[in-house]
């Protein structure tokens, strides 16, 4: 019973991060709402009884993933234009 | 300005060895507990990926030249595939797990059900989970440090 | 050389520590034991610069058990003091913040570091930022008294109480 | 027994994905898109190798009363995804690195004014 | 079981410590004393909540099971993990915040503002002084 | 908004709803319908590959093939990152 | 006929035959006329002389460059009077990305209307 | 045990294998000397295509290669992968291992001023063992990593030029659609596993049937599949790629689409195809359909460019109609025994032997055009002129590749558009003229070219321009040579390659029983 | 066993409420230190619900990925932390 609460719940927070991934204009705060997806995701995937991809998650997605986008933010620009 | 403050580069020195130990213990442990050669490699990574970000990629890259990484990455997957090719010469096929049951290096098959951790099992994969975790380790840090680099030196190529 | 095996040894000591349970010579197997010492050689020579530069003061056992005393005691009081502290304020809402400058006149890295972290995790402060020279910490303080600013500076007593003394016979 | 709410989330989540990169013009967003629709992706292979009440397949310490084949999660979906998501980064590090080099090149992030004039 | 009553307790305070974190967090006016309520009370509840599994893990080593020791052990590297990035963690981020021009709100003092301040003034003079004597 | 746009919400939409109820009319969440595969690996993880972790003895055993795709796909990005920031001769 | 197709055919399609040796003896001969014919002229072509030059109803003759006929303005009648269709082309084609990626929505919807609801 | 057997009871391994090494080996050897690099990499590249040629000789004869990794007994279930290997993978196997030899010995000189040609023969080398992996391998997941990993290695070679923001761009869109694509094949394989619980492709092909599910599946594999084939309307991102590529990577990147096609035929007649006549709306005739547009749009495309690379890429997007339209032909008949002997069996053959007909004759013309820019730095048809004076050889060679891709006799474009158009003329006479229409019209487009660059007065400017190095003329000739013996004796090589390569495409049973030796459907 | 571990689960749940506090601050957060503050804290309570999930259906080496993710969480932190000094990389 509360195993599948816990399965309701933590798909809808996904997708809500998800949502506010893509609508923030700023993209610095657009690779934070992905980092927390990833690490939402991860939760997910440990609950799901997947331990291996959590920590392959943790590592590469939650981690490496930003370090990623954030320098490539850092050598562009910050601001996604108005359209 | 591309390092950051006293307390992070120390903090981070001290976690750094933690980190490393740590994904070799995962890589290490892939056949036994969650884990194995991508999981320990991209922790080993990221650690090494903290180091970068505490010290400024500059200073990274007097340490630890990406070719010097890239040819790391080379030979971690050279180990890979002539594990696949020995599985050639001394079974039948590709790919074929030939230590196991061998009473060789990590020969030994584990008791059937439950076990406690036994790291001598699972024939040819702990050697794999190296292979990979090296070739992982070069790999994604490169990635990460070329990035960092080009981007740090950008003004200077303009 | 030194700072390469020590970071052996205390890279060795974790694996151990992860591995317990594992076998019959003492808590571990004998393939485990090797198997780490091999482990550790490499992750001892590939942090060895990093881990220590210089300073082998904290190779003395009777700072670690220093230090093991000072988490329990004093660091452990006042971050409870400090979480029923924020608990207030997070139900009441009443604060008085600002950044304030101390000089807790610590010599090395790891001693500020230890402060730095102890200040951010006890009562009402956080450490903001640090003097790279000399070792001043500016320190968000949820809740000035107005009546200890002298200047600059504000006295280490009434932010850190008695860590400074502590850490300083940790790390100095 | 609940509805089938992660598979829906694995939906919305690809349909996220595909509208950022239909209808948001910055490259970089177009790529936090594309890692969406993988996250998405990666969801969905793990989703259907669960079984209920099941623990990893896992032998090492294994709680004690679990049922050996029916009691485990399926293992190569997560194979899969351990693939997938090596995968993923390894494109992302590309389009990225990629995208570096057109702002060099252009000065500007939007799509439609890089490929603007093309034949 | 006064053991198991324990256990309870701790939990209890642990939840109760985050579930104030989290609340604190959208309660408070501006980053630094976010800050606070997220870093402190997250850590305080972490600690009551893997030491009650710590005691778990003890209680089930006494009781005889070799599982209990790794459990314990385990949990306790990742609270030393949590101690040790935590705190630089909440520093990092304050360090950026300030940084990037982020303000305490209702501030009494800021002497950090006043010493950037004077060390942009002081590098102005080294500059000027630099320029003329070059001139 | 364009005509673009509407088309492309317009398209978008079916596509929404052809992928929804294709969510709808998977097996139950939980439920796996067959599991034939899967049974016969789980069984002979520890007989045949010697491993405790049935997902390693997945990726480097029954599956390894995939992983050396895998392996060189990292490669395959890391030389091309290294290739696309090399410096270029003026 | 199956005896021709034996002997000449090398390539049987369902209705027919095709040689292309027999194509190369023809491809020969034609040239050889040709070369024959031209070898006809040749005899009073001399070089230098106001034979050489080419004649624009009197009009000076133009520059080497500017008389070479552009690639773009070939088939030129052809594209101007189908220019509707060529503009409805070039405004498919707009080398924005998300246009690439809402073409494959598109086909992928039409598919799954045409393959799915039938 | 004799050294041939023993390679050709593992060569489905080793023809992937052996370039990976070899792209694995080469930052190290490219340490030690750069000629010893192009050596290894043509040595590499020699030896697979011995090995390739080996197996397909012996699949030529009828056999199916089965090669299961790590354990050498085939129980059901499958649980390990299998690569199976019947007559259209070696065929396109051959294709892929030609491409690659050519644009190995073509950019010995080509790119040789470059920096970074280690990571280039490395990427080249990984294209090529990624392509040969898709088109060997029996299981749906290992397509996918193997597509993976054609798609990234080639994106990093459209980019090779980083200095041109041009190319650049066309890498970056090149690897979002490939991303995307793979992305939802990915998702179609997941919803397959979801519910047959199998991975290869024989055992999906027993299983599928042909629920909604598995609608939603076909869809998705054929959208993303021909995403990667360039059909239109999905094809923009191909005239990017290919004239922004350097031209001796546009003839590998040939190959890589090339194996997408085969993704969509693998998945159209062996995975589906027991029921794929199920569905009421023929998927024959949506890709015949797809074929049409392609053909007609691809070709008035070229006809409006002044780019030299461009309009040879849009030529490109209209042959692949050819094959769709072929391919599809047969496609619409399959179940049915006597159109199929009719009409089905010519009209595949045809788009088959087009397969192998394209990828020589556009990758004859890339190299020319390379040719052109390598010793011009043009590649704008309004700029160039005249240089069938300079270069006669490269001229010899575009005249080759002119008539070959219009479908002049003698070469080898006749033999396979005639089987086209025959055999769609008696299933809807339409077809046959759109395609006649469009053939024709590819004429003009070549003529055009033809005309400008080569014909004309000699430009001031291109006074100095001499005939290409050495190693692109090999190059060329190689496929040039190629292409007129396949047009000189179309009946060998179609008897030979085509038609086994037509009757595993048409007999999806065999392929199946040779896994699951229960299955009774197929003919 | 299994009721005793169930307590646990409850306690999940509770971190689920905290976390979804957290969110509202990723997503509403006027500056993006704010934000980070909220990722910061997602992160410990992730830790701790791994820990106690671990707990929770008795797998004791479901807490190794607790230790990945409290040593690898702050590196994201850093991160963003140094974006927004102003540095380079």
């Amino acid at each position: 019973m509360i195993l599948e609460a816990i399965h309701i719940i933590l798909p809808i927070l996904i997708v809500i991060a998800s949502i506010y991934a893509v609508l923030l204009k700023d993209l610095i705060a657009a690779a934070i709402a992905v980092s927390a997806m990833s690490l939402m995701l991860s939760l997910e995937f440990y609950i799901l009884q997947a331990p291996d991809v959590a920590i392959a998650e943790a590592g590469i997605g939650a981690c490496l993933t930003t370090a990623i986008l954030i320098i490539a933010i850092k050598a562009t620009k910050r601001m996604e234009d108005e359209t | 300005m591309s390092e950051m403050s006293k307390i992070v580069r120390t903090i981070s020195s001290i976690s750094f060895p933690l980190i490393i130990i740590y994904g070799l213990y995962i890589i290490s442990h892939g056949h036994l507990t969650p884990g194995g050669g991508f999981q320990g490699g991209a922790v080993v990574a990221s650690g090494c990926a903290m180091i970068l970000v505490a010290y400024g990629s500059i200073w990274t890259i007097g340490k630890m030249k990406e070719k010097n990484l890239s040819l790391l990455e080379s030979i971690g997957a050279i180990c890979f595939i002539l594990l696949a090719i020995f599985g050639l010469g001394f079974g039948a096929v590709f790919f074929n797990n030939f230590l196991v049951g061998s009473d060789f290096l990590f020969g030994t098959i584990p008791s059937a059900g439950s076990t406690i951790a036994n790291i001598n099992t699972g024939g040819v994969i702990p050697l794999m989970n190296f292979a990979v975790g090296i070739k992982v380790i070069a790999g994604l840090f490169a990635i990460v440090l070329v990035m960092a680099h080009a981007s740090s030196t950008r003004e200077g190529k303009k | 050389m030194i700072a390469f095996i020590i970071t052996t040894i205390l890279c060795f000591i974790t694996y151990l520590i992860l591995t317990t349970g594992s076998g019959t010579v003492g808590l571990w197997s004998i393939e485990e034991i090797l198997l780490g010492l091999i482990l550790s050689l490499i992750a001892g020579f590939v942090t060895r610069n990093v881990f220590i530069k210089k300073d082998l003061r904290m190779l003395n056992p009777i700072r670690w058990l220093i230090f093991v005393g000072y988490v329990v005691g004093p660091f452990f009081i006042g971050m409870a003091k400090a979480n029923f502290d924020v608990a207030y304020r997070v139900i009441t809402g009443k604060i008085n913040p600002g950044i304030v400058k101390i000089s807790p006149n610590l010599k090395t890295d790891l001693g500020i570091t230890l402060l730095a972290n102890s200040i951010t995790l006890t009562p009402g402060t956080l450490s903001v930022d640090i003097d790279e020279e000399t070792n001043d910490l500016y320190i968000h303080w949820i809740n000035v008294k107005e009546n200890t600013l002298k200047g600059d500076f504000v006295d280490c007593k009434y932010i850190c109480g008695s860590f400074d003394k502590w850490i300083r016979r940790i790390a100095e | 027994m609940i509805f089938n709410i992660p598979f829906i989330a694995v939906t919305a989540l690809v349909l996220i994905g595909l509208y950022t990169v239909i209808f948001r013009r910055n490259l970089i967003k177009m790529v936090i898109g594309i890692t969406i629709i993988q996250s998405g992706v990666n969801l969905f292979l793990i989703t259907l190798g669960y079984r209920e009440n099941s623990v990893a397949p896992i032998f090492t310490s294994l709680p004690p009363g679990t049922i050996v084949p029916e009691g485990m999660s399926f293992p190569v979906p997560q194979a899969l995804t351990l693939t997938s998501i090596v995968i993923g980064v390894a494109v992302l590090a590309l389009m990225l690195s990629l995208i570096i080099h057109i702002y060099r090149h252009y000065g500007t992030l939007d799509s439609k004014e890089i490929g603007g004039n093309e034949e | 079981m006064w053991f198991d009553y324990l256990i309870y307790i701790l939990l209890a305070i642990g939840v109760f410590f985050n579930i104030l974190g989290g609340f604190g967090l959208l309660r408070f006016p501006d980053v630094y004393t976010r800050l606070h309520a997220g870093t402190k009370c997250t850590t305080f509840g972490s600690i009551f909540i893997t030491g009650s599994v710590i005691i778990l893990g003890l209680k089930m080593w006494y009781l005889g099971s070799t599982d209990g020791s790794i459990l314990a052990i385990h949990t306790a590297g990742a609270l030393v993990a949590i101690l040790l990035t935590n705190p630089t963690g909440a520093h990092a981020i304050a360090r950026a915040a300030h940084k990037s021009g982020v303000k305490p709100v209702g501030a009494v003092v800021d002497s950090l503002q006043t010493k950037s301040l004077k060390h942009n003034v002081n590098k102005k003079i080294i500059e000027t002084k630099k320029m003329e004597e070059e001139k | 908004m364009s005509k673009r746009n509407f088309a492309a919400v317009v398209f978008f939409l079916v596509i929404a709803v052809f992928f929804f109820f294709s969510a709808l009319m998977m097996h139950p969440f939980g439920v796996p319908e067959k599991a034939d595969m899967d049974d016969e690996i789980i069984k002979g993880v520890q007989i045949e590959t010697g491993t405790n972790n049935g997902v390693t003895s997945v990726v480097f055993d029954y599956r390894g093939f995939d992983t050396l795709g895998e392996a060189t796909i990292l490669f395959t990005a890391v030389a091309g990152v290294i290739m696309v920031f090399r410096r270029l001769k003026q | 006929m199956s005896m021709l197709e034996t002997l000449l055919g090398t390539f049987q399609t369902g209705s027919g035959f095709w040689n292309p040796i027999v194509w190369i003896i023809v491809a020969a001969l034609v040239f050889l006329i040709t070369y024959i014919l031209r070898g006809f002229g040749n005899k009073k072509y001399k070089k230098g002389t106001e034979q050489v030059k080419s004649f624009l109803s009197g009009n000076p003759e133009y520059e080497k460059e500017k008389m070479h006929v552009k690639g773009s303005n070939l088939f030129w009648g052809f594209t101007e009077s189908l220019k509707w269709i060529f503009d409805i082309l070039h405004k498919m084609h707009t080398g924005n990305i998300s246009d690439y990626v809402l073409w494959f929505v598109i086909v992928m919807a039409v598919l799954f209307l045409l393959v799915g609801l039938m | 045990m004799n050294i041939i057997d023993f390679l050709l009871q593992h060569s489905p391994a080793l023809i992937v294998a052996i370039p990976l090494l070899g792209a694995f080996l080469t930052p190290l050897i490219s340490r030690i000397n750069n000629k010893a690099r192009n050596i290894f990499v043509i040595l590499i590249l020699g030896l697979t295509t011995s090995i390739v040629f080996l197996l397909a000789n012996d699949v030529f004869a009828g056999n199916i290669h089965t090669y299961v990794f790590g354990s050498q007994d085939l129980a059901l279930p499958i649980v390990r992968i299998l690569f199976e290997v019947d007559a259209m993978s070696a065929f396109m196997a051959i294709i892929g291992s030609i491409l690659a030899l050519v644009a190995v010995i073509y950019s010995w000189a080509f790119i040789k001023e470059n920096t970074g040609l280690d990571k280039f023969y490395t990427l080249i080398l990984l294209t090529t063992a990624g392509m040969f992996g898709m088109v060997l391998t029996g299981d749906m997941f290992n397509l996918f990593v193997f597509l993976e990993i054609t798609s990234i290695a080639s994106c990093a070679l459209i980019a090779f030029w980083t200095n041109k923001g041009k190319s650049v761009e066309a890498g970056f869109k090149y690897i979002v659609i490939s991303s995307i694509g793979a992305l939802f094949l990915l998702f179609a394989i997941a919803l397959l596993y979801g519910q047959y619980n199998a991975l290869n492709i024989a055992t999906l092909a027993n299983a599928i049937q042909f629920s909604f599910l598995d609608k939603i599946a076909l869809v998705l594999l054929i959208a993303a599949f021909a995403m990667k084939a360039g059909i239109v309307p999905m094809h923009m991102w191909l005239p990017d790629a290919y004239s922004k590529a350097p031209a001796s990577v546009t003839i590998v990147l040939v190959g890589a689409t090339q194996a997408s096609l085969y993704g969509v035929f693998r998945v159209c007649f062996t995975l589906y195809g027991n029921t794929i006549n199920l569905s009421p709306a023929s998927i024959g005739w949506i890709i015949v359909l797809l074929g049409l547009i392609t053909m007609l749009l691809g070709v008035a495309m070229a006809l409006i460019q002044s780019d030299f690379k461009r309009l040879i890429a849009f030529s490109a997007v209209a042959e692949i109609g050819f094959m769709f339209l072929g391919i599809g032909a047969g496609l619409t008949v399959l179940g049915n025994a006597e159109m199929m002997a009719a009409i089905g069996i010519p009209a595949m053959s045809g788009g088959v032997f087009h397969i192998m007909n394209d990828a020589l004759d556009i990758g004859l013309l890339f190299l020319v055009a390379g040719a052109i820019y390598y010793a011009t730095r043009e590649t704008s048809l309004d700029k160039l002129g005249g240089l069938a004076r300079n270069m006669k050889y490269t001229t010899v060679f575009f005249i080759i590749g002119l008539f070959a891709v219009s479908g002049i006799p003698p070469m080898n474009g006749f033999a396979s558009k005639l089987l086209i158009y025959e055999s769609t003329f008696q299933l809807n006479p339409i077809l046959s003229i759109v395609a006649i229409l469009s053939s024709i019209m590819l004429l003009a487009v070549f003529v055009k070219v033809f005309h400008s660059v080569f014909l004309g007065p000699s430009l001031p400017k291109f006074k100095e321009v001499k005939e290409v190095p050495k190693s692109m003329l090999i190059a060329m000739g190689i496929i040039a040579s190629i292409i007129i013996v396949f047009g000189l004796f179309p009946e060998l090589i179609i008897n030979n390659i085509v038609e086994p390569a037509v009757s595993a495409l048409v007999n999806y049973g065999d392929y199946i029983r040779e896994v699951i030796p229960t299955f009774t459907g197929g003919i | 066993m299994m009721e005793f571990f169930n307590e646990y689960l409850i306690v999940l749940i509770a971190l689920l409420i905290s976390i979804a506090m957290a969110i509202i601050r990723v997503i509403k957060g006027p500056t993006a230190p704010d934000r980070i503050v909220g990722l910061d804290t997602i992160n410990t309570i992730v830790i701790v619900g791994m820990v106690v999930f671990g707990t929770a259906f008795n797998e004791i080496i479901y807490i190794d990925v607790a230790i990945v993710y409290a040593l690898l969480s702050f590196i994201s932190t850093l991160f963003i932390a140094k974006y927004l000094e102003g540095g380079d990389f």
